[in-house]
């Protein structure tokens, strides 16, 4: 094990240099492409994405690239505008969580005592929340749409980054160089960001990065109880989800959206990956 | 009376992207002897120490080079050679914070003595005792964020001294502390030299703090020994223009008002490091053919030489 | 244990019962909030308005919500957690029967995803420029964006019928037959959560390898597996610990989608199908069995994290 | 859990029988197939996946489809239903005696009839258990006819009614009659129907809420041929890959009611049709406020929609395009006069009449069935092409129930089934939801006449008077009578179910 953790320094040796492009450059590409096809799909689309036809759940063809869904609507172009709504959804989707839940999560691990306590209480009844009825009786409270949908998945989202930061900041307070800047007269607000936040983001950034993957799937089953995407709006989680029963019957009415969310995940993860390493002084270039 | 001493030869030190950070660095210490090693942050001093203890820092690797220690010779790089031990500069970061200090050391003394459990544990205490600290027992139980400063440094120092060892390679032990403390743990490895015959690198920025401890002392410059001897020479009559340089900046006590004296600019990136003299653009009196190349003195003879072309045309150092 | 993860454990169990409280005071909240009338769910469409409201007296839903609350916690003092609207079944025994396939499916979906994140971890915190530490991100970032229903469905066609193995489904009886139906559903489990446990995991084995204790450990001559037991995991491991008992709460009801992919009766399922009807002595049984698990997880993950971490013990 | 529509079993707002859709082949099964020839087989056993649990034994809380079907099974009625759903055969009782004079029905208890404890059914157990089915919750309306009864001996029931209603023998054969012992056997309702006993052709072996239930041959059953199978196993499982999976591996041999969008994965011999059953899938429009209230707008609706492509598209062929507003195929039913026919140059003819103002008209469809929410999607675009701007919202099951009795909505999808022999049985609910638009009573009076109708042609021309209301009237617009279908193994015979989807298990055996 200990060779082990000497190849870490000596890793050079050992890991063969990559010949083609950093695998996050090409994710890069990805997300650009993916982008742009998302604010030209008016013009990109071959048909439009709520066109019902007679021939339905037709495979990949001529006519239609990507085959056709349970309504006869072109899936290639319903994939498409879905991409317009699932970019604008995650970002806040995932984003919020986080924030919410770095702030809350330093505040108790820093302040420890009666906050920590508190937050811990509120945390575990948010956590211990039936999600269905909380769901339905957030859209019968504050209406459908992308507000309630972002509520929603802060409300759900918050609690594990607060959970993850709390138990870093507890670790870090004690470190040396926060003593060390408390020494030099810092006050507590420039000590928690300058020194303690930056390391309690190291668990968050790696925990965001995959969520925002997640967000898409987390949307579909928000559909459910119409919360943010309208019935019948293209979105790429409540497409797989709509299509799961056809499986096995018509494989690509879910594994069209569900690659796309697959890819989507994995370029996202790339990047992200990359930047949080370049923010920690790693810039390794994998 | 060829006592032993721990011999590192042609040590070299590269970056992942292959740039050399030490190219043939040797330095020699006797057992009982104290060898200083002193130079501004980046002068590799450090990477030095951590590369003879097999352990280069995270993002480098030891290319070449051979350990000797007294008559066992082993190739730089392999981990912890035997008899030698470490003490690292902040002590908070380098012990294991959830480990008690009792647990560490005894685990430690078993591991190197093969001792059982109980005698292990009294010979932790007594360590502890050695390096000074009050209610041993106490201490025993202590987690590292629970010591001060100063007694922190000690515990690292008993940890080092658990493994037995011959050598020990002090990389800035007292920077992080204030100089009361400093000067109890510079007497404190002064007695453990002395009476153990314990064979002592000291690695620091300060050289007055290196002059009080050290009997030969190596002035380290972008990755090499630029000028070395006993101490009393160099610092008396430092040959090499950087020497002059780091002796002429320290406060003189006997005339007070003076400037501090400061050495311009700062020293070279490892990726720009030439064959020739690295200290050509800091120099005071640069001469010609500077740039030629330079191999750097070998650590291992202690006589007082200096790596400088001009060293002869240079006004003497400060009387001392 | 030392006596500080004890004095933990005693001070965090009392604030169970606040927070169950607090939690119920939610749930009763929510259920006056949200629109649907349990007595209309139960009586059907064709009752008439008098039936209707006969049924609402019997179900004690024309009191206040506040005199619902008060006599809910009265017999729940008992020990009685009520009976279904629906069923007149007691919810103590719709729990009775469904909370096995739910704990099983919680721990064995978290041993299949700790075994699937621990190798992986590994390899990216000690290998992270090898080339298997880039097939392991590539694989790790698509594994959480299969839909997990997905990937149960291809684990059940594929060596539940084609290979004929595995059960593709539901509960075989006996103890053997139990092990045989759980294994896929926590296998689906264990590949949807690992991908966070194995990159948290990584994050802080990376951080402690680089780490200068590290150094220190290996230079007085720590090595092996002893250096990576008692300096590289313990201090690597408490934010993952603390996911883990995240996971471990959130999957007390997260289990509902494999329950359903597999046919398995747990708790998750019983809870989508009681509120879905209004029937809320379950909806209210079933929240309050969650509460306390996910209390208790996350508790036994901060006395984890405090045996394993000194530093966060504090007063 | 969008994906998940058979998990979230709501009781759905109007319909008594979950709405499914089927894509797939649309060969009419029906239930004379070839295998009657053959001679059953006593013995064996059979498992049956359904998406639901009965919702109890109790019939005061019977909704789903699976209650209905089931409840008879353990604790037989007077009488049942003939396998074409339109009559009814002996049950308990193996004669009886209508007096329309004096407005009575005179039962003759079987010989053998008797619990599946042993003891014997008696009249006065038949008494009680008809003052149960007048007090039921949700149906004892349908029992109204019925003043009380009579028991001269032990083994003769005479129930005395208010007026000579024929409509009453066929209710008595829906699921919830169910004849319990006098008083409950001693138990209170809530313990006994935890575990009921009946004199059924089953007996209950083992029972999971929500999970499973075994039934028994019941050895006390009066046929002491039937039921063929020893043994009758019905396992809840919502997720429909998982039923096909569990088919295909043997651990079933036969699914109630396949998703239709499953359906085309069971091969031709696999798949038994219903189609049609005696389910209106319709959209119920608001006539109390809003654009609903206008004939005018109402016509157009129903015009705009093409149910051709509505049942393609909605249904895969597995359904007809409505001819009328009432069941289809049961006793009593009747096609009205007019023709729902597609006609978009009339819809927008009828719509500039109308008071219509171009604001959003709203569609209410429940969102955890995939197929009324697919439906909304089509009827949505239908309208738009009609000029209608319709704005489809599917709500969480209670949710849309909710605003329904609020008339919170314009439209809203939904489908009406009857559960007995006769078209009768949903009149009540017909006229409680077009009381609205229906001032002078005309399906109230057409149910009458059908009540006390002695022959088939006076009921099909009371129900004819409530079509022809409904057809000129349109309280709500009929679109399709939807399919249902069953997989059966090969090795499974004996299967016939009627359109309102009851089947007769004690006639399944096992080659």
């Amino acid at each position: 094990m200990s060779q082990a953790v000497a190849g870490v320094h000596a890793s050079s040796r050992s890991g063969r240099r990559m010949a083609l492009p950093r695998f996050h450059q090409v994710a890069a590409v990805v997300l650009v492409l993916v982008a742009v096809v998302a604010i030209a799909a008016p013009w990109l689309a071959p048909y439009s994405p709520s066109a019902q036809s007679l021939d339905q759940i037709r495979p990949p063809s001529g006519a239609h690239a990507l085959g056709t869904d349970a309504l006869g609507r072109d899936i290639l172009s319903r994939m498409m505008y879905a991409l317009r709504t699932d970019l604008l959804l995650i970002v806040p989707a995932a984003g919020l969580p986080m924030v919410v839940g770095t702030v809350v999560g330093t505040l108790a691990g820093y302040a420890g005592g009666v906050l920590d306590a508190a937050v811990r209480w509120i945390a575990d009844v948010f956590q211990g929340l039936p999600l269905y009825i909380f769901l339905v009786a957030l859209v019968a409270a504050m209406g459908r749409g992308p507000a309630s949908l972002l509520v929603a998945f802060t409300a759900l989202g918050w609690i594990v980054y607060a959970r993850l930061v709390r138990t870093e900041v507890r670790r870090i307070k004690t470190a040396g160089f926060v003593e060390a800047a408390y020494l030099l007269g810092r006050s507590s607000p420039q000590v928690l960001v300058q020194h303690v936040l930056p390391h309690a983001l190291k668990q968050t950034a790696t925990y965001f990065v995959l969520d925002l993957g997640m967000a898409l799937q987390g949307v579909a089953v928000l559909s459910f109880f119409n919360l943010g995407v309208k019935s019948g709006t293209p979105e790429l989680g409540a497409m797989v989800a709509d299509a799961q029963i056809f499986i096995r019957s018509s494989t690509w009415m879910v594994a069209l959206p569900g690659a796309a969310i697959v890819v989507l995940g994995v370029c996202i993860a790339a990047v992200g990956d990359h930047l949080s390493s370049r923010t920690r002084g790693e810039s390794d270039g994998r | 009376m060829a006592a032993s001493s721990l011999e590192v030869e042609g040590l070299e030190v590269v970056t992942r992207a292959g740039v050399p950070i030490l190219d043939d660095l040797s330095f020699r210490v006797a057992e009982g002897q104290a060898l200083g090693i002193v130079g501004e942050s980046g002068s590799g001093k450090s990477v030095a120490l951590r590369a003879t203890m097999g352990l280069p820092p995270a993002g480098t690797s030891v290319r070449a080079g051979t350990v000797m220690v007294g008559d066992r010779r082993v190739p730089a790089g392999s981990v912890t050679p035997a008899g030698v031990a470490m003490v690292f500069q902040d002590s908070f970061t380098s012990l294991d914070p959830t480990m008690r200090l009792g647990s560490y050391l005894a685990e430690t003394v078993a591991r190197h003595r093969g001792a059982t459990i109980a005698a292990a544990r009294s010979r932790a205490r007594e360590l502890l005792r050695d390096v000074g600290m009050t209610e041993p027992e106490l201490r025993m139980r202590a987690f590292p964020h629970q010591l001060s400063g100063g007694l922190r440094q000690r515990a690292a120092i008993a940890l080092a001294l658990a493994t037995d060892p011959r050598y020990l390679l002090c990389d800035e032990p007292t920077t992080a502390l204030d100089v009361t403390l400093q000067a109890r743990i510079l007497a404190l490895l002064k007695a453990r030299q002395g009476a153990a015959g314990l064979g002592l690198v000291f690695v620091s920025h300060d050289i007055a703090v290196v002059s009080q401890i050290a009997d030969v002392v190596a002035v380290m410059y972008a990755g090499r020994i630029v000028e070395i001897g006993p101490t009393a020479t160099v610092i008396g009559s430092p040959r090499h223009p950087y020497a002059q340089a780091l002796v002429a900046a320290l406060p003189d006590l006997d005339r007070p008002g003076t400037r501090f004296l400061s050495i311009a600019g700062t020293p070279p990136d490892p990726s720009e490091f030439t064959a020739g003299c690295r200290f050509q653009a800091r120099c005071g009196h640069p001469g010609t053919g500077c740039d030629q190349p330079l191999a750097g003195l070998d650590g291992r003879d202690h006589r007082h030489r200096s790596d400088c072309l001009h060293e002869d045309t240079h006004p003497a150092g400060r009387a001392s | 244990m030392e006596g500080s993860g004890w004095r933990l454990l005693g001070r965090r169990l009392l604030q169970v019962l606040p927070v169950l409280g607090l939690l119920l005071v939610v749930v009763f909240a929510l259920q006056a909030l949200i629109p649907g009338d349990p007595a209309r769910a139960i009586a059907g469409p064709r009752a008439t308005e008098a039936q209707v409201a006969h049924v609402r007296a019997d179900l004690g839903l024309d009191e206040t919500v506040t005199t619902r609350f008060a006599s809910y916690v009265g017999r729940l003092a008992g020990g009685d957690l009520g009976e279904s609207n629906r069923s007149d079944v007691p919810v103590t025994q719709i729990i009775g029967q469904r909370v096995g396939v739910t704990l099983s499916l919680l721990l064995g979906g978290l041993v299949a995803s700790v075994l699937l994140a621990g190798p992986a971890a590994l390899v990216l915190a000690l290998r992270p420029r090898s080339r298997a530490a880039w097939v392991i991100e590539r694989v790790l970032s698509v594994a959480i964006n299969l839909p997990s229903f997905w990937v149960g469905l291809m684990l059940a066609t594929v060596v539940g019928l084609r290979a004929g193995l595995l059960p593709v489904g539901g509960l075989e009886p006996g103890l053997g037959g139990h092990l045989r139906s759980y294994l896929l559903p926590c296998l689906t489990i264990g590949i949807s959560l690992s991908p966070f446990l194995a990159r948290s995991a990584a994050t802080s084995l990376r951080e402690v390898v680089a780490s200068d204790y590290v150094v220190t450990a290996r230079s007085v001559g720590a090595s092996g597996t002893f250096l990576f037991r008692r300096h590289l995991l313990r201090n690597a491991l408490p934010p993952t610990v603390t996911l883990l008992g995240f996971q471990a709460g959130a999957l007390l009801f997260g289990t509902v989608i494999v329950e359903q992919t597999f046919a398995l009766p747990g708790l998750g399922a019983e809870m989508i199908t009681a509120a879905a009807q209004r029937d809320f002595p379950v909806v209210q049984g079933l929240t309050l069995v969650f509460g306390l698990g996910i209390i208790v997880f996350n508790l036994l993950a901060d006395v984890a994290v405090s045996v394993l971490d000194p530093r966060t013990r504090t007063a | 859990m969008r994906r998940s529509p058979r998990l979230v079993a709501t009781a759905l707002v109007l319909a008594v029988a979950a709405a499914t859709a089927l894509a797939g082949c649309g060969s009419d099964g029906g239930a004379a197939t070839a295998d009657s020839a053959q001679k059953p087989r006593r013995g064996g056993e059979v498992t049956v996946l359904r998406s639901a649990d009965i919702d109890a034994w109790d019939p005061d809380k019977a909704l789903m489809i699976e209650t209905f079907e089931t409840l008879p099974q353990v604790m037989e009625g007077l009488v049942r239903p003939n396998p074409e759903g339109t009559d009814v055969l002996p049950g308990l009782a193996d004669r009886w005696e209508i007096d329309a004079a004096a407005k009575t029905i005179t039962f003759h208890l079987r010989e053998g009839a008797a619990f599946s404890d042993g003891s014997p059914v008696t009249a006065s157990d038949v008494a009680f258990s008809v003052g149960l089915w007048r007090k039921n919750v949700a149906y004892g309306t349908l029992y109204s006819a019925i003043t009380g009864t009579r028991t001269p001996d032990d083994r003769t029931v005479v129930i005395t009614m208010s007026r000579p209603s024929t409509f009453t023998l066929s209710w008595l054969a829906n699921g919830t009659a169910v004849v319990v012992p006098k008083d409950f056997d001693g138990k209170t309702r809530a313990d006994f129907f935890k575990n009921p006993i009946g004199a059924g052709a089953f007996e209950i072996k083992r029972y999971v809420p929500g999970q499973s239930l075994t039934l028994a041959r019941n050895p006390h059953y009066y046929d002491p041929k039937r039921p063929y199978l020893d043994r009758l196993t019905y396992k809840v499982v919502t997720d429909p890959n998982q039923q096909l999976l569990q088919f295909q591996s043997k651990q079933a041999q036969m699914i109630e009611s396949v998703p239709l969008d499953l359906a085309r994965q069971f091969s031709a011999t696999e798949r038994h049709v219903v189609e049609p059953t005696a389910t209106v899938h319709a959209a119920f429009v608001n006539t109390a406020s809003g654009p609903g209230r206008d004939l005018h707008f109402r016509e157009a609706v129903s015009h705009a929609i093409d149910r051709d492509t509505y049942v393609k598209s909605v249904f895969g062929d597995i359904a007809s395009p409505a001819k009328g507003g009432l069941p289809t195929g049961v006793q009593g039913s009747a096609t009205c006069g007019c023709s729902y026919d597609f006609d978009l140059a009339k819809a927008k003819q009828e719509l500039a009449e109308s008071s219509y103002d171009g604001s959003p008209v709203v569609v209410l469809v429940d969102s955890s069935s995939q197929i009324t929410t697919r439906g909304g999607e089509v009827l949505v675009e239908m309208l738009k092409a009609a000029g209608i701007k319709a704005d489809l919202q599917p709500e969480e099951g209670q949710v849309m129930f909710d605003r329904y009795s609020k008339g919170d909505y314009d439209l809203e999808l939904a489908e009406v089934s009857s559960v007995s022999p006769s078209v009768g049985d949903i009149f009540g609910l017909v006229s409680y939801m077009v009381q609205a638009s229906d001032k002078d009573k005309v399906i109230t009076t057409a149910f009458d006449k059908l009540d006390v109708a002695a022959t088939d042609t006076a009921r099909t021309e009371a129900t004819t008077t409530a079509e022809d209301w409904i057809g000129s009237n349109l309280p709500y617009v009929p679109i399709a009578n939807p399919g249902r279908v069953y997989a059966v193994a090969a090795t499974v015979r004996g299967l016939a179910v009627t359109p309102y989807l009851s089947y007769p298990a004690d006639r399944l055996w096992t080659r």
